[in-house]
């Protein structure tokens, strides 16, 4: 049985292409990672926003967060949070890898506040590097499970910028590069309208309907010309994953 | 000249013996002030020192600190601190929410002042560097903008709009350091997070060390040397100092402590969620903190096996 | 998108053998580019790298280097660099004047950029941070300000005018290492001068290094690399590569063999002097870069007893 | 027989304060500050430009160059380049200490260019660190030998300021902090006028007169109300300096 977690993950973990550059979160986005690394993309660099370039994943050892010891074992750099920060600044990150709390129609993702900001109902963990590397690599790739609650028309609070109002949003509030590219979830694989920058689904997950993905998301969907469906996760793969849990 | 420079040159800290208990250090810090706590999350946090400051008087703190943890509860539910400045506060990614600071913030019991991560880091490099701003591509069009009041700054060669970040200089710095000599002089090994920019930045600054050793030990690696004796006012000694946090090359979290703590705040039930929560933090402060006379005493407290076991799994991640 | 970071969008650097020969990686270099030179003064010089840009076909260049020594002459008089841009030049500090350079300049054969040495940093600082421009309280009121064209900013918070210094994003960047891998990653001993910046700010990047090690050494003191790979283009094998000049821990700079050149540019008699400096420059590139195939061969041609004798010094300076 | 320059090396050794943090040019303020150490500033900290923090000199083996393996033996810190010039940009360090080629009325140094800017007669080798140096510091000392063609009434050109066109000259620049506090020749010890900036006489060399002082300089000097002879150098510290220059 493979879980939705697991799904979300190899599917993630196959639009990662060799020898790039990923910035990326912990838990989903560094374990799909480190899945690649396995498999299409050997030299996938991996950074942490602790201060990690070229991070290692031993099976069963995974770090619960990007800051500590475990992350730092057999890597190519240990340098400073600034420094890694600064490089995905520079320009020299082809992947930002995120997963998210709440996230809209442009791409907002919000980590900070459910509800009324001055009030809130839920005062979330917050942005950490979020913000940072979604304004500041090449692109940026999103991983969450596709719920309502999750997929809304207008984030509570724009924690990390998307494409804001859609269009040009993006640039005219001095953003000029990068921007979230994909979005993968248990259900699908959505990416945004070039020009409207609206959320738009790309490809279903296997035995998943596009009804089911429009039930989950709170908002209209655009749905592409081709929309396709995905290839089931390989045992392959699953059994990778499962090793680097150390639940194999 | 800015404040923070005036009352750096006339606040000099010449190279004299500053060794004192974390209880006198601690003391440097008034009602008020902001302290700025160094590593992130649960590594290499100053804990020896914030227990001090538990322990202590000072009130009504603004605390910043880049990613937070479960330290953020214990200060904001004795009242030390009431205004958090941070990019991220959660107990560990695997151990869940953090619900004292959840409870404080959506009561409006605390003050939560969000930046980025890079944004948090550019205050400190600012106040580092001595000037009052940092231009940056990051933070822009998002609500963390517009809510912390960043300002822009038009680049005078290519008219590009950049956020402008303020420089932040704490009224006091605690960094925890693996040696330290006697001057403040200090070497730390691993992740230097934003340790180094805070120190820089401060008006005063409070290291706790691991060990302390002769200058002349650092003086055999003075590349090493991250932080100067003139950036230094207290070398506080104490080994395991980030207990039940990490310590690079030392000693590992200790999970199962954490797990305690989080099973205290678990109160369930509804409206009073928060409250139970609350309880359980102060029952902690209690048992940990007030019940030790220092933090040797809650060192102390903890099985030698488990600590042990610990720096036994910090040597086997680290072969060197 | 700056320019800059839309060349580096499509220049990526994966991890692939880049190591080359110093003729071969000098190719990236392209008629009046901009080439930065690691290093200070007659410290960790790219010296192999500075020799192959001799032997080769680039012209007219804009060179600069923080602090510059005769390797600023050598590339002046073969027409190699039309362009210093400095903060300081002189042949170290016990060899005097750069006459050479004096001779270009005062004729108006070559054009000098004087900034400070601050200003050279946040400079390269800025291109690594891919910011354009930074703030700094320095060069204020000065002629350099004036000469350079530097404009001013005014702090959005504050109201202070500061100097905004403007990124440098050299079209190459020629550093030399203690260790290095194939793939680019790269760890320096000593002063790490502003060769780090000058890496992360640059188009092209080439590093010479004494030794090219296995990525698993490396590994073994990941905070020892300061250079990732995907900052390099090409890596070159260089064993005494900063020759004439020291390399830190490594070998002494060679204070008979600048002597020998400081004489050759010796031309004394009024009018003539700077020319007969010039042939002597030109007679030393002829003698001790063209006469060798490569830079090995130079070395190669240096006394073995002078060259142990270069490394002894250092191993006794250095008692790690 | 004392040198004019060990004279003006022991003059500036003993202005130097213990306990404090000084950024030192190479040559004279460097072995000024070492001498310093050896007799009333034992804890003074010595800085170099090459990113060395609290350098010790060896008798004999004085380094030619801040950024040289011989001043990083037994340091208290070897950093960055741009490290100590923000740290001075903080304002961490109390003195600058520079040497010279030229200084005018209102202490502006020159080491660029003498004679037309566009054409030089003599192309010097530039400021260095200098100028950083005299912008950032909390106040900062020059030593230089006392010649006509080295004090003129206005520098060729400004490479480091010192008060610019003097009074509220500097704070007008943007440059809110610092400046020069004191010239040490080998005939006197001079400093600023409160309001002017101009320069002062404030003390002679054993056996110089005024008169020699004043023709020794290119501009009318302001005297201090209390101009006062500085004592001679002791036989201990013309021994101390020669030992550190390893000629002893």
């Amino acid at each position: 049985m493979i879980s939705p977690d697991e799904l979300m993950t190899v599917t993630a973990s196959r639009l990662l292409a060799d020898d790039r550059v990923v910035f990326a979160g912990i838990g989903i986005p560094t374990v799909a990672c480190a899945l690649a690394k396995r498999r299409q993309a050997p030299d996938l660099t991996i950074v942490l926003e602790g201060g990690i370039v070229g991070l290692r994943l031993r099976p069963g050892q995974l770090p619960d967060s990007t800051n500590e010891m475990r992350a730092a074992v057999d890597v190519d750099q240990l340098t400073g949070i600034a420094d890694v920060f600064l490089a995905a600044q520079r320009g020299f990150f082809d992947y930002g890898f995120l997963g998210c709390a709440q996230i809209d129609k442009y791409g907002n993702i919000n980590s900070s506040v459910i509800g009324d900001r001055a009030a809130p109902s839920v005062r979330l963990p917050g942005t950490g590097g979020a913000n940072d590397i979604a304004s500041l690599c090449t692109e940026t790739l999103v991983v969450t499970r596709h719920e309502p609650r999750r997929f809304v028309e207008r984030v509570d609070y724009v924690t990390t910028p998307g494409f804001l109002g859609g269009g040009d949003g993006r640039a005219a509030a001095g953003l000029g590069f990068g921007g979230i590219s994909t979005v993968i979830t248990d259900l699908a694989v959505l990416d945004f309208h070039e020009r409207t920058k609206q959320m738009r689904v790309r490809a279903l997950q296997p035995g998943v309907s596009l009804r089911e993905v429009e039930k989950a998301t709170g908002f209209d969907l655009l749905v592409a010309d081709d929309l396709g469906t995905l290839p089931e996760p390989e045992p392959a793969e699953i059994a990778l994953l499962r090793e680097l849990h150390g639940t194999s | 000249m800015s404040g923070a420079r005036a009352d750096l040159e006339a606040h000099r800290r010449p190279m004299r013996d500053k060794v004192v208990s974390a209880a006198s250090a601690v003391q440097l810090v008034a009602d008020g002030d902001h302290v700025a706590i160094g590593g992130t999350n649960y590594s290499r946090t100053p804990m020896a020192l914030v227990f001090a400051l538990l322990r202590g008087k000072a009130k009504g703190l603004t605390v910043s600190r880049p990613l937070s943890c479960f330290e953020a509860e214990l200060l904001l539910v004795t009242g030390t601190a009431s205004t958090l400045m941070t990019s991220w506060v959660g107990i560990g990614h695997g151990w869940g929410l953090a619900r004292v600071v959840r409870h404080h913030v959506e009561r409006g019991l605390a003050e939560y002042q969000e930046w980025s991560h890079l944004a948090m880091a550019m205050r400190y490099r600012a106040g580092a560097m001595g000037v009052p701003f940092l231009p940056t591509h990051t933070m822009l069009g998002s609500d963390l903008a517009l809510d912390t009041g960043a300002r822009t700054v038009e680049c005078p060669y290519t008219g590009t709009t950049l956020l402008a970040v303020p420089a932040l200089h704490p009224d006091v710095t605690f960094v925890h350091v693996h040696r330290a000599d006697r001057y403040g002089n200090a070497q730390i090994d691993g992740y230097p997070f934003l340790d180094v920019d805070m120190v820089h930045a401060a008006r005063r600054v409070v290291l706790s060390a691991e060990r302390i050793v002769e200058p002349e030990e650092l003086r055999q690696a003075p590349r090493e040397t991250l932080i100067p004796h003139f950036a230094v006012d207290a070398v506080v000694h104490a080994p395991f100092g980030c207990y039940p946090h990490e310590c690079y090359g030392e000693y590992e979290a200790d999970a199962d402590h954490v797990a305690e703590y989080m099973r205290a705040v678990r109160g369930e039930g509804g409206a009073s969620a928060g409250e139970l929560a609350c309880d359980g933090a102060r029952r902690y402060v209690a048992e940990h903190v007030l019940a030790h006379e220092d933090f040797g005493g809650f060192v102390t407290s903890v099985e030698p096996a488990r600590r042990d076991s610990l720096r036994e799994r910090a040597r086997e991640l680290m072969p060197r």
